[in-house]
Parts: C-alpha cells; sequence; structure tokens
C-alpha cells in the first residue's frame, strides 16, 4: 500500500498539477512539491520496514507470464530516496528558477510524473514493467529538454528520445529473448536464470544509451539546452542513473551473466570516462562541461556495479548517491550562473566568486565531491569504485580510471577558476533569489555530510551487498 | 485439352486483356471498360464452375449478383470519368498528378 | 425476440432503415439535421454491438446465427452468424462511423444527405461482410463497402478526390476481380463456397496430386490473398492508399482507415488464414508482406509533404503489424491482430480527427506551413501525443499491449527474427511521427499561425473521446488479459 | 455443342480485345457488348440459362447504355485533346503478349498433363429461383445494398455540379 501510494501520488498526481495551475501558480508549485515529498516520505517509511526485515511488496500476475507489481528491496530503496531527495530540492529550486517561462503548466506535470514513473522504475518487479517507466522517463525527457520550443531545443529533444527510444527498444528485443528462453518476464521467477549472450548485449545497448556511456553518450551533452532544474533532475541526477540502475538490477541481482561481461563493460566504461572527459577539458560552454562530467561518472559508476566485486558493487551505489547530490548541485549552480549571465560560455566569465559568493561556496564543495577529495562522499565512493576493481583482478582497467579521476580534477578546477576566480569580468551579476541559493547549498552540505556520516547509509549497502 | 482447360486459358487471356486495358491504356473510360473485360472471363469461371461441381443452379445465382455488382461498378466508374472531364475537358489519366508524396 | 436477435437483426435493418427514413425527409430538412440520423445510426450499431454480446456471453453461447428475413432452418439456407471476433469488428465499425460523423458534422457541408445515405450503405456493407458465412457472400458485400466508399470519396467532386477515387476504384476492382477469380476456382474444387464447407481444404489437396483442381486452390489462394492486400493497402499494394486517404474529405479519410480497411482487408485475410492457414505458404506469405510493409511503410511516411499522406502511410506501416500477427495463425496471434486493429481504430482515427482540425482551423495540412500550433490548440496538440505515443508503441497506450501482444505471438510462432525487426522497426514509427510533431506543434508558433484558436464542438469530442479510448485501454489492458485468461482464450 | 462453345469462347475473346484496342471509346464500348453477347451465347451452351439471359439484357444492354451514356456526356468541343492520346496508346503490343502468354498457358497444360476434370450432367433438380432465394438469401441483401449504392452514385456522381469544395 505504501509503494502504491509512494508511486502513484506523482504518477498520477501529476495530472492535477494544470488542473491546480489554471487556479493559483501557487498552488500549483507547492502540489508538485507537497507529491514529491509524499513519495520520499513513503519510501522512507518501506525503507524503515525494509530495514525491519519485512519487505514491502504490491503484486499481479497476469497470463503469458506477464507480470506487475512494486517491490521495494535495498537497491529499490536506496535508488528512491536518492532520488526523492534530489528532486525535492530541484523542485524548490524550480520556483525560484523557472517563474518567468510559459509552458510552467507542462514543466510541472513532467517534473513530477518523471518522479513517478523513476519510482515505479526502480520498484518493478518485471521487464516489462521496467520498459513501461522506461519509456516515460524518455518520453518526460523529450518534452522537458523541448522545453524552449526553439529549433534547437526541439531538434536536440528529438534526438535524445529518438537515441533512448532506439536504445529502449533493443533492450526491449532482449527482453522478448529472455522471454522466450524462459517464458515469462518476471524477475523474481527470473532469478538466477541463463539469458542468451544476444540478449544480454542488446540489453546493453539499451543501458548505454539511457547512462549516455560512449558510444551512445552524444545526446546528453546536447540535451543542455534544457532549462537548468530540468537537466539538474534528469541529465545529472536521477534520469541517466536509470540505466545503471537497470545494470545493477538485471546483470548483478538477477541473471546469472557470461563473465565475459564483467570485463567488457568495465573497458566500454574506461573510454567512456576518458573520452568524454577528453571532452570535458574542451569544452568552452559551463552545461557542457559538466554534462561531459556526468558521462565520465557514469562510467565510473558502471566500472563500479560491473566489476563483479563485492566492494566495487557497493561504491557503485555509493557513487550514484554522492553523484547525484553533487552533480545536480553543479548543475543547479551553472543555472544560476546562466540565469544571471544570459550566456553559457564560460571564456565571457570571471570573478564571479566575488558577486555570488555562496553559490560559488556550494559550487565548490560539489565540485570537490564529484572530484573524490575526502571527506566529501565522492571520494569514498571513487576509492570503493577503484578498489573494487582492483579486487577483481583487473588493475589495468583501474589505473584507467585513475588517469580519469584526475582529469576530472583538471577539468573542474579549470571550470571554477574560470568562473569564480580571476579578475571580475561580469560585475552587473547579482546572487540568485533564496530558493534557488538555498538548494544549491543544500545539495553541498548534504555532499560533505554523507561524506563525513558515510555510515549511515552502509545499512542498506550492505543489505544490496548480500543480495548479490 | 479438352474444354475446360481451353476455357480457362481463354478466360485467363481475358484477364491479361483486361488488366492490360488498366495498365496500358490513358483513357479513364476505356479503363473501366479494361474492368469489364476482366468481368467477362470471371462471369464464364464461375458458370465453369458450376458445371464442374454440377452446381450450375448455384454458380447461376452467383453470376447474376455479380452482373448487378458490374453495372453499379459502370456506372461509378463512368461518373468519377465524368467528373473528372468535367474538370479537366479530357479523359486523359496522365492528367491526374494532383497527388504526389 | 430475445435481446441478441433485436441486436443481430439490429446489424442488417438499422442501416437500411436510418436510410429509408431518413429519405422520407424534404431535402432542407434533411441536409440540415443530418447529424442526428446519421448519429443514431452509428449510435445504434455500437449499442447493439455492446448489448449483442452481453447478451450472448450470459447465454453462454460462442457463436449466434440468424436470418434476416427467412427461416434458417430450412435446407441450405444462407446465414449470419455472429461470434465474439465480429462482435468487436462490428463495435469498431459502430465507433468509426460515430467519429466519423463527429468530424463530418464540422467538415461535410453542401452534400450531407448523400454523406448520410452512403454512410449507412457503407455500415450495412461493412457489417454484411462481417457477418456472412459464405465466400461469395463476402464478395458481393466487399463490392457494397467499395462502391460506397469511391462514391464518397468522389462526391467532393475536387480534382484530387476525383482522382483519388478513381485510383482507388481501378486497384480496387482489381482485387475484386482477383478474389472472384479465385472464387470460381475454389469452386470449382468443392461445389461449396460456405466457410464451413472450405474449412479444411488443406487435407484435401495436395500440389503434387495432378489434379487441375487443386492447383487450381493454390492459385486461388494467392489470388485471394493478393486481393485482400491490395482492400488492406499492404506493400506493394499500397499505391492507392495514400492517394485516396489524403484526397478524400477527412470525414471520409477517418471511415477509410479506420473501419474500411480493416473489415474489408484484414477481415478478408482473416477469414483466409481461418479457412485455409493449414496450406502451407499461406501464413509466411502473411508475414513476408507484413514486414515488408512495416519497414517500406514506415520508410516512406517519413518523407511525405503533407499530413495526411503521412498518416497514410503509417496506415500502411500498421497493417503490417496486424498482417504479421495473423501469420501466426495461432489463437495468441488472433487476439494480438484484433488488439492492434482496436488500438489503431483508435490512434489512426485521433490524428486524422486532429487532421480535420488542423484544416478547419489553419485551412492547410502542408507541413511547411504548419508550425508550434500547441499553444493555440492545446487539445488536439495533446490527443496528437497520445495517438503518437501509441503508434509508435510507447506505454501507456493501448498501442504498446498491443504491440507486445503481437511480438509475443510471433516468439510463440516460432519466429523470433520477425519479432525483432518488428519491434525495432517501431522506431520508425516514431521516426515519422516526431517529425509530425515538431512540425506541426512542437517548436515555436509562426507569425502566420497566431491567430488560431482550438477548434470546438464535435471534433473536439471526437478527439477526447478517441484519446480516453487509447489511454483507457493502455491502463486497463492488464485487466483485459485477465479477463481473456479467465475466458481460457490465452 | 463442343463448337458452339468454342466459337462462343473465342469471339467473346476476339471482341474482348477489339474493345480494349480500339481507339474510338463508342467502338470500344460496342465491342464490349458483342463480347457479352458472346458470352451469354456461351452460357448458354454451357446450361446457365436464366443468367445467360441476364448477361444479355443487363451487361450487353445496360452497361453499353450506361458507357455511352458517359461518352455522350463527356463530348465535348475539346475533342481533339483526346487525339494526343490515340497516338500514343500502345496496344499494339496487346495480341503479342496474348498469343505469347496463351502459347505459355497451352505448353504448361500439355507438359503438366493434368488430371482435368469434365463438365458433370446438368442436372433439372434444382431451379436457379430456388437456389437464389431459398440458398442465397445474404446475398439478395448484398443486392439490395449495390442497388441502393448505384441509386446514391447516380444521383451524386452524374449530377451537374453547383457548388464546390473550397
Amino acid at each position: 500500500m505504501v509503494l502504491l501510494i509512494c508511486v502513484g501520488t506523482p504518477l498520477l498526481g501529476a495530472f492535477l498539477l494544470p488542473a491546480l495551475g489554471h487556479w493559483s501558480e501557487k498552488a500549483r508549485r507547492w502540489g508538485s512539491l507537497l507529491m514529491v515529498l509524499t513519495a520520499l516520505v513513503c519510501a522512507a517509511i518501506a525503507t524503515v520496514d525494509l530495514l525491519h526485515g519485512q519487505a514491502d511488496a504490491v503484486r499481479l500476475q497476469l497470463p503469458l507470464g506477464l507480470s506487475m507489481g512494486l517491490r521495494m528491496d535495498a537497491l529499490a530503496a536506496f535508488m528512491a530516496l536518492t532520488a526523492c531527495t534530489v528532486s525535492a530540492v530541484i523542485v524548490v529550486y524550480s520556483f525560484g528558477y523557472m517563474k518567468t517561462y510559459t509552458h510552467l503548466n507542462e514543466y510541472y506535470l513532467m517534473i513530477t510524473f518523471f518522479i513517478g514513473a523513476m519510482l515505479g522504475l526502480v520498484m518493478s518487479t518485471s521487464l516489462l514493467q521496467m520498459y513501461i517507466f522506461w519509456e516515460f522517463s524518455s518520453f518526460c525527457c523529450w518534452r522537458l529538454i523541448g522545453f524552449y520550443r526553439d529549433d534547437l531545443s526541439v531538434k536536440r529533444a528529438d534526438k535524445a528520445f529518438m537515441v533512448t527510444v532506439l536504445g529502449a527498444l533493443a533492450m526491449l528485443v532482449g527482453f522478448t529473448g529472455i522471454y522466450g528462453a524462459t517464458g515469462t518476464f518476471d524477475l523474481d521467477a527470473l532469478q538466477g536464470s541463463q539469458i542468451p549472450g544476444w540478449s544480454t548485449g542488446l540489453i546493453l545497448v539499451g543501458i548505454l544509451s539511457k547512462s549516455a556511456t560512449f558510444p551512445l553518450h552524444n545526446w546528453l551533452p546536447d540535451a543542455g539546452v534544457a532549462p537548468s532544474p530540468v537537466t539538474s533532475l534528469l541529465h545529472a541526477a536521477v534520469l541517466v542513473k536509470i540505466g545503471v540502475f537497470a545494470y545493477a538490477r538485471l546483470f548483478v541481482l538477477t541473471f546469472s551473466i557470461d563473465p565475459v561481461i564483467t570485463v567488457i563493460v568495465p573497458v566500454i566504461a574506461a573510454v567512456s570516462a576518458l573520452v568524454s572527459a577528453g571532452c570535458a577539458m574542451m569544452a568552452t560552454d559551463i552545461k557542457r562541461v559538466v554534462a561531459y562530467s556526468t558521462i565520465s561518472q557514469l562510467a565510473f559508476i558502471l566500472l563500479g556495479l560491473s566489476s563483479g566485486s563485492r566492494i566495487g558493487f557497493a561504491g557503485g551505489l555509493l557513487y550514484i548517491l554522492a553523484h547525484s547530490m553533487a552533480k545536480a548541485g553543479l548543475f543547479l549552480c551553472c543555472g544560476i550562473v546562466e540565469h544571471n549571465l544570459h550566456t553559457k560560455d564560460m571564456t565571457k566569465m570571471g570573478g564571479l566568486a566575488r558577486t555570488m559568493p555562496k553559490t560559488a561556496v556550494a559550487f565548490a564543495f560539489c565540485a570537490l565531491s564529484v572530484m573524490g577529495i575526502p571527506p566529501f562522499s565522492g571520494y569514498f565512493a571513487k576509492y570503493l569504485v577503484i578498489s573494487g576493481e582492483v579486487d577483481a583482478g583487473h588493475p589495468v582497467i583501474a589505473a584507467v580510471f585513475i588517469l580519469g579521476a584526475v582529469m576530472t580534477i583538471m577539468y573542474l578546477v579549470r571550470l571554477f577558476a574560470k568562473v569564480f576566480l580571476g579578475p571580475c569580468r561580469n560585475p552587473e551579476s547579482r546572487e540568485g533569489n533564496g530558493q534557488m541559493v538555498g538548494s544549491v547549498l543544500t545539495l553541498a552540505v548534504l555532499s560533505l555530510l554523507l561524506g563525513l556520516l558515510i555510515f549511515l547509509p552502509s545499512g542498506l549497502i550492505t543489505l544490496a551487498m548480500e543480495a548479490m | 485439352m479438352n474444354l475446360v482447360i481451353v476455357l480457362l486459358i481463354i478466360g485467363l487471356l481475358m484477364i491479361v486483356a483486361g488488366c492490360w486495358c488498366l495498365m496500358r491504356t490513358f483513357h479513364l473510360l476505356k479503363m473501366t471498360i479494361g474492368i469489364e473485360v476482366a468481368m467477362k472471363a470471371v462471369t464464364l469461371f464461375l458458370v465453369l464452375a458450376g458445371r464442374i461441381s454440377g452446381k450450375i443452379a448455384l454458380s447461376e445465382t452467383f453470376v447474376i449478383t455479380v452482373m448487378v455488382a458490374e453495372v453499379i461498378v459502370a456506372v461509378v466508374g463512368t461518373g468519377t470519368a465524368v467528373g473528372l472531364f468535367r474538370k479537366y475537358g479530357s479523359m486523359d489519366v496522365r492528367n491526374l498528378k494532383q497527388l504526389k508524396g | 425476440m430475445t435481446i441478441l436477435s433485436i441486436c443481430a437483426h439490429g446489424f442488417i435493418y438499422g442501416p437500411i432503415l436510418v436510410v429509408l427514413i431518413y429519405n422520407l425527409f424534404n431535402h432542407e430538412f434533411a441536409r440540415k439535421h443530418f447529424f442526428w440520423f446519421a448519429g443514431t445510426g452509428a449510435v445504434w450499431q455500437i449499442l447493439a454491438a455492446i448489448g449483442g454480446f452481453t447478451a450472448l456471453n450470459q447465454n453462454g453461447q460462442t457463436s449466434y446465427a440468424f436470418g434476416a428475413f427467412w427461416d434458417i432452418r430450412l435446407a441450405g439456407a444462407a446465414f449470419f452468424e455472429l461470434n465474439a471476433t465480429r462482435f468487436l469488428l462490428l463495435l469498431i465499425v459502430g465507433l468509426v462511423a460515430l467519429i466519423s460523423v463527429l468530424v463530418a458534422h464540422q467538415t461535410v457541408d453542401f452534400n450531407r444527405s448523400s454523406y448520410t445515405n452512403l454512410l449507412m450503405i457503407l455500415v450495412l456493407g461493412m457489417n454484411g461482410m462481417l457477418l456472412v458465412t459464405d465466400l461469395f457472400s463476402l464478395y458481393v458485400f466487399l463490392e457494397v463497402t467499395g462502391l460506397c466508399c469511391f462514391i464518397m470519396i468522389a462526391m467532393f467532386r475536387s480534382r484530387a478526390d476525383l482522382e483519388g477515387s478513381f485510383k482507388y476504384l481501378i486497384l480496387s476492382e482489381l482485387s475484386g476481380i482477383f478474389i472472384l477469380t479465385a472464387i470460381a476456382f475454389l469452386m470449382m474444387k468443392t461445389g461449396s463456397l460456405r466457410y464451413a464447407d472450405l474449412a479444411g481444404l488443406g487435407q484435401r489437396i495436395s500440389a503434387g496430386s495432378g489434379q487441375l483442381e487443386d492447383l487450381l486452390v493454390y492459385a486461388a489462394l494467392i489470388l485471394l490473398i493478393s486481393g485482400f492486400a491490395i482492400k488492406t493497402g499492404v506493400v506493394p499494394f499500397h499505391s492507392w492508399l495514400p492517394d485516396a486517404y489524403q484526397s478524400a474529405d477527412t470525414a471520409v479519410s477517418i471511415l477509410l482507415s479506420g473501419a474500411v480497411n480493416k473489415v474489408a482487408g484484414v477481415y478478408g485475410l482473416m477469414i483466409v488464414m481461418q479457412l485455409f492457414g493449414d496450406v502451407a505458404p499461406v501464413g509466411p506469405s502473411l508475414a513476408a508482406v507484413g514486414i515488408i510493409s512495416i519497414i517500406i511503410g514506415a520508410l516512406l511516411a517519413v518523407r511525405q509533404p503533407q499530413y495526411k499522406r503521412v498518416v497514410a502511410y503509417s496506415s500502411v506501416s500498421q497493417m503490417g503489424y496486424i498482417l504479421l500477427a495473423l501469420s501466426t495463425g495461432t489463437t495468441l496471434g488472433l487476439v494480438a491482430a484484433l488488439a492492434h486493429i482496436l488500438s489503431h481504430t483508435a490512434f489512426k482515427s485521433t490524428l486524422f480527427t486532429n487532421a480535420a482540425a488542423l484544416q478547419e482551423q489553419t485551412g492547410t495540412l502542408e507541413l511547411k506551413d504548419l508550425g508550434g500550433l500547441e499553444n493555440q490548440m492545446p487539445v488536439t496538440a495533446f490527443t496528437s501525443i497520445i495517438a503518437f505515443l501509441s503508434t509508435a508503441g510507447i506505454p501507456p497506450t493501448a498501442g504498446f499491449w498491443s504491440k507486445i501482444l503481437i511480438i509475443l505471438a510471433l516468439w510463440q510462432a516460432g519466429s523470433p527474427v520477425l519479432a525483432g525487426v518488428a519491434l525495432v522497426a517501431g522506431i520508425l514509427s516514431s521516426a515519422y511521427l516526431i517529425r509530425l510533431q515538431r512540425t506541426v506543434f512542437f517548436g515555436q508558433t509562426r507569425p502566420e499561425l497566431a491567430k488560431v484558436r482550438e477548434v470546438r464542438g464535435s471534433v473536439l469530442t471526437a478527439e477526447v473521446l478517441l484519446t480516453v479510448i487509447t489511454l483507457g485501454l493502455g491502463l486497463l489492458y492488464p485487466y483485459i488479459l485477465l479477463l481473456l485468461h479467465a475466458g481460457g482464450i490465452l | 455443342m463442343n463448337v458452339i462453345v468454342y466459337l462462343g469462347a473465342g469471339l467473346m475473346l476476339l471482341f474482348g480485345v477489339y474493345a480494349v484496342m480500339e481507339h474510338s471509346i463508342l467502338r470500344a464500348a460496342i465491342g464490349l457488348a458483342l463480347s457479352s453477347a458472346s458470352l451469354s451465347v456461351l452460357l448458354y451452351v454451357l446450361g446457365a440459362h436464366l443468367a445467360a439471359l441476364f448477361e444479355l439484357s443487363v451487361c450487353s444492354g445496360l452497361v453499353t447504355v450506361i458507357f455511352i451514356a458517359g461518352i455522350s456526356l463527356s463530348h465535348s468541343p475539346k475533342m481533339e485533346i483526346q487525339k494526343e492520346y490515340r497516338d500514343k496508346e500502345r496496344n499494339r503490343l496487346l495480341p503479342l503478349v496474348l498469343i505469347g502468354v496463351g502459347l505459355l498457358l497451352v505448353i504448361l497444360a500439355l507438359t503438366l498433363n493434368l488430371q482435368t476434370p469434365e463438365l458433370a450432367q446438368l442436372t433439372q433438380d434444382d431451379d436457379v429461383r430456388d437456389v437464389l432465394w431459398g440458398n442465397r438469401q445474404a446475398d439478395i441483401w448484398g443486392q439490395i445494398a449495390l442497388i441502393l449504392c448505384g441509386g446514391v452514385a447516380v444521383a451524386v456522381l452524374f449530377r451537374e455540379e453547383r457548388r464546390e469544395k473550397k
């Protein structure tokens, strides 16, 4: 029941928001936030249940091996809590950011709906249901990237949609391959089953396209034309994690896969990490830098999850949490800067630390977390991921990733220095409004706190590791 | 080579002639005539089928019904052709170039 | 007189009664109030389909045979038959007729009375096709259906209308000749054309028997399949379809795409598959036509310059899916085909209704003249997005479920490659529809379209109604599957 | 009897091909009527007496009338426009094609050496009218619809246009 409320409130409630918006602007905003918070609270309740050893589940058995259901387990709880927390902060941020635009009805509808879809995805008990929610999120992504409706945005939105839908269809073919081999879509029934190699390959295509991993990464930097909260929610914090979540759910927790996958995927991840880090060092558009950085960091997560070692898996999960907070923060800071300066070109910026000190601090905190500097949460995650890979017996790949981590430090420092340090080139710029700054500061503090209180999520992670 | 085969071949040739008419002539009414020519062959086939299977009365009813349909097709075809003639002042099928993709 | 028999006779008598009564009134009155007459006919059809099905279910029968004015117990008498499949298709006919009337209320202007008459005769023709139990009667009603369509397209009398109608007529009559020849060939073998006598023909013939009749039966099957494929408008027999759909008034396009090519084409193939599915090349040839048409239709749709042409080619592509499902010959395949027919009716009619709305409000359907209309026409934009999702097979719409069922049916029948290709071809559907979205709704408003308003009245109702069906079916599908399971079908 | 059958079939084919090949539409329509008349002889000899009668009156009569009506309605001062397709019609190949296809079919029939059915004996048991009204009621219903359709077609399509679609 809790799970139904948790998924249903944002998913169905989202369609009330346009009506609320018709009535009053405020009602729409707070309605949206309320729905996200409801979901967060429900997810928390279910997590507490889970920690007490009682896993909530709802299930509907259908003929033909189709089934539907929601289930809370450690991985789902972890993802759900992360997603809800970050999105609650981002919704607050968008109160300030999105004030002046048209299509706000659509914006709040899609954001809320997306969160519902995300929750449905992480808790789903069947492959088909995963696909359904997967496509929901692609759809939200399409509408939201094209939010400004100029030709460029719409083209980019179409591109993102086509790439992710193509990936999803490939994945669905893979799913039907599994169905053909086993006669069911149900994840529980599939537990531990062998699946055909080509299904694995096709599902990987889906995962890579959604998580924007090389060679299907191109849509993500292009998606930066969307409003910043959207980029932050979809393209940094939550949506791109769907792919890695699917990897964890399917290939780590459900199927027994060919060991060769645990080599191939890290290699793909390594290439992705290096290529995108290189791109990030070249780019001059601040959002593109951060977006490439996202691709690079996603490769770390994928590495952790695919390494095949328990430590790596734990690291990957922790990385999802740390990266969501920190990268969402970075994008939101970029949003504040962009909002103020009406440009995304970092060569035209400089010395913003003086005019917008709070943003600068938040940006620095988040960047440090992404770089993996102790005691921020990113540090622990990165450490676990790389040591997990060494553990799994692939020190070369681990070394490549250390190189990737160094590059991360380089481009983030470059970004910070160009934008916030040096002589002030934009004296007229001002700090963003309270809601915006408040939310970035929250995320920055959370990044730090999670590092200091690293034992907090450990209970869940241990549970997840046990399920491996 | 008995009677049945000969009639079948003649009927098939009629159908070929009708299809040829649909494909290779440029006159709208002529195309409608082509349909009718092919329909003659089909009528023959039906009666032949009745004779072979010994159900001549059944196939006669078929033929009568087909004739009704044939007449209506001729009406509609001619009507449309006349309508097109009123638009273009000609019955050349190559005028029809309004619809292109 | 039970409810069932009233409903059953209603399918036969209803349309004719409407035509008779309608023509009793004087011309001006009839023209003014055509909506009520045609609407009554359509609504009656829907009610009869639902009521009849419920009654049939309550009686616990699987089929119900009846005659219109004669006693079917006489030896050798013809009879009409109703079963669940036919009820569903009859319901679709009624639904499409209703939508068409709603649209025609705004788009059809000067020949409303002809529209009403023809619509009712068309419904009668389609009902007849669905009810008969004899291949020749099927042909007769097919001819009625086709002729009504030609007249309905041509009656608006612009150059494009007449041209589309004539092209359709030529190809359609060609298909009629094919089917009739096939019927004659089959009769040479069997001496009867009742479904009951034709079924199981596969066991009675063999290619190597050296008998002329057996050879002719194979020829007949090829002719039947190509004849009905022309009516369905699948590749390589599709050339008439975009022309006819584009030229016809939108109210007529809805009928053509929503009901006629399903009843006249797909249902015919369904019958062929039911009767001759055990003859070796029937299933594979349907599958081949289906898969070619899915891909070619979608590729052609991407390049079309006009809204209705895009949608028409999309129809070609979607019919391919239905044929693919039929080609399996299993129960699941049949269910999947029916499901896709239903969802196709809903989403394709939505797209055509949107076309009517655009045509009414902006006066053009050329894609290059449209752009960014979602602010001006929010309901139309929303409904078209839902239809787009359904066409591309993206959840939570009806199209998603029917496509999934098709894939599962193919997989069960042992053709995973076809299933995979059919699924991935979904990306092509997304491609042409996303182009449509981008050029028409999504994007910045063109200045000359800034004053456009949302369509009102009956077209809006039709849009909303169809979207509710698409979404409702999509959300209710798990329940429907459970029901089918409980009924022992799945 | 067989001679008449062959003769009727041959004439039907000849007149049919003439109708297809003839440039003048009027003569083509007459060719069609003659083809139809030959067919009706053929039908009569094959034992389909009522069908032969219908063929003669409806197809060779009524259809020709319809075509002639169509020709007269499209008879206009612009007749010279019709000349341009007269020369370009590529119908001269048709006899060749037909002879080719015919030879092919004959060879096919001879080489395959199929067991061909014979014509069954004519039985006087069942009358056409009995079959039509006793077994084919659904077809009659269809005929009613067809005739309604034809009525509307005449009313709609042949009407002089007064108003047009925008």
